[in-house]
């Protein structure tokens, strides 16, 4: 897996190639640690490169989801392929995450002042 | 389909290393495709077998990542049957369940993807070291009724 | 990278089915990936290996489908090691030639491909049953110099 | 492996997906020898969708080349891909078929008359 971070005032996006397992999550919890340490509010992650997510990936998902809440940030998913989607469908996680078709769609939708 | 599969093992032995789960999902995977599993049920199962590798590593092993795990497939003509033997800490079955989808939290979803996508999830503590945990899948209209599918769950 | 893979071993036991060789591949071209070897090379460790085990069905065990082979992935850090074992006829290594590329016929490739890719190839015949295939492929600038690589040959 | 052989008058295109190996190789050979015997003499076999081809593929299509060879026909290969590309320049076979970008540059370079 490999993460490209943009970074542009609060924001940031996530481009995320590859695979999110048990082996490559702790990678993408640390940089979202980093980033919201950092004092950046707002992420978007594209999946559009991401071939495959399990638990352990959402579980890192909705980790950062619970640690955005708590500094009124906002974490968005976007460009999913339809398996990528199955899976969040059938965890139920679908009704907890914002998820875009499109990144503008999704970067439009942040809820700044 | 006629009976080609009825007696076809594959056996790989593994290190419970999680950078090592990729291979046993393309393995699962095209195994599934091999035996005319949709797509889209190929991609449910090696979720599942993903699943259950992690939880051995994490759970059985606790993270040690030079144990052994052996995941065998049997291709049968009705079903996928795929065991995974590991020789860790075993668990009282009975304790291993999935969390409720309502109470939002990270972990907790790996137990419930493997009740959901397979039909019969088996762990056998039997043996005198570790668990040997076995997963079933049926082709369409060879399993149990869905009602019955995801058993014990 | 570091020395992680210093004792990793991967084991697949699988039958002497063509059927099977499509997952073979995937496990050995993920396996060179996870080595960082290129995809280019992953993709020719891949062949090497699919011609040796067609040659182990074909010619070891004359195509009969319900025999073992046994191939093992060694992940050094050094070197991807790839043993293939059966328990078929034995062959004098020295008869297991390529052909010349100018005569134009059918078959005779295999060979060439596993020479031309691996860095080391070695039949053991010493095994009381069967034969023991070594194929090294060492990581750039690890291996033997180009002109000494494909040994042999 | 997949074949899809579409006929037009002497001229036969298939339509492979998937890969070419010992196990499906046998399945291309009865293909050809079909097609050939069926007085077929023209023969184009699109790789778009090939995914891989090994030693056991390239004997069956060596087979075929000289099969046509033998009544006058012709057999070309389009729309390879790199991985695949590199199996025939590594093999030199390259030289032996002919081989074009795509489909209609191969199909109008047949020599009929
Ligand atoms: N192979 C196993 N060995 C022991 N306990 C297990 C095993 N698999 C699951 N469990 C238990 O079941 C619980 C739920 O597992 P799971 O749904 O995968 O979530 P998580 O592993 O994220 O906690 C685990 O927390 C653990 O207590
Ligand atoms: N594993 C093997 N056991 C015995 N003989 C072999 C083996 N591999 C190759 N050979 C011999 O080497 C020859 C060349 O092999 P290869 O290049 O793969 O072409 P092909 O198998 O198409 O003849 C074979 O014809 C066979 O005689």
């Amino acid at each position: 897996m490999e993460i490209k971070v943009i970074n542009s005032n609060n924001t940031a996006v996530f481009e995320i190639t590859g695979e999110i397992d048990l082996y490559n999550s702790p990678q993408l919890r640390q940089q979202l640690t980093e980033t919201i340490n950092k004092g950046l509010k707002f992420i978007l992650l594209d999946f559009s490169t991401v071939k495959y997510i399990d638990s352990s990936g959402l579980a890192t998902l909705i980790e950062g989801l619970r640690k955005l809440n708590k500094v009124k940030g906002e974490i968005k998913l976007c460009c999913m392929n339809k398996n990528i989607r199955d899976v969040f469908e059938v965890s139920r996680l679908e009704d907890i995450f914002a998820i875009y078709n499109t990144r503008e769609e999704a970067l439009n939708d942040f809820k700044k002042d | 389909m006629n009976s080609l599969f009825q007696d076809d093992v594959i056996t790989i032995s593994v290190a419970s290393n999680p950078r090592f789960l990729t291979l046993i999902r393309c393995m699962v995977f095209n195994t599934a495709l091999l035996l005319k599993f949709s797509e889209k049920i190929s991609r449910e199962i090696m979720l599942a077998v993903d699943e259950a590798i992690t939880n051995v590593i994490k759970h059985s092993y606790n993270q040690c990542y030079e144990k052994e795990i052996i995941v065998s497939l049997h291709l049968k003509n009705d079903r996928l049957e795929i065991h995974i033997r590991d020789y860790g800490k075993k668990t009282d079955p009975s304790c291993i369940k999935s969390r409720d989808l309502n109470d939002i939290k990270p972990g907790g979803l790996g137990v419930f993807f493997i009740r959901k996508i397979m039909d019969h999830v088996e762990y056998d503590t039997s043996p005198e070291e570790g668990t040997l945990l076995k997963l079933i899948k049926y082709k369409t209209d060879c399993g149990p009724s869905p009602a019955g599918g995801h058993n014990g769950d």
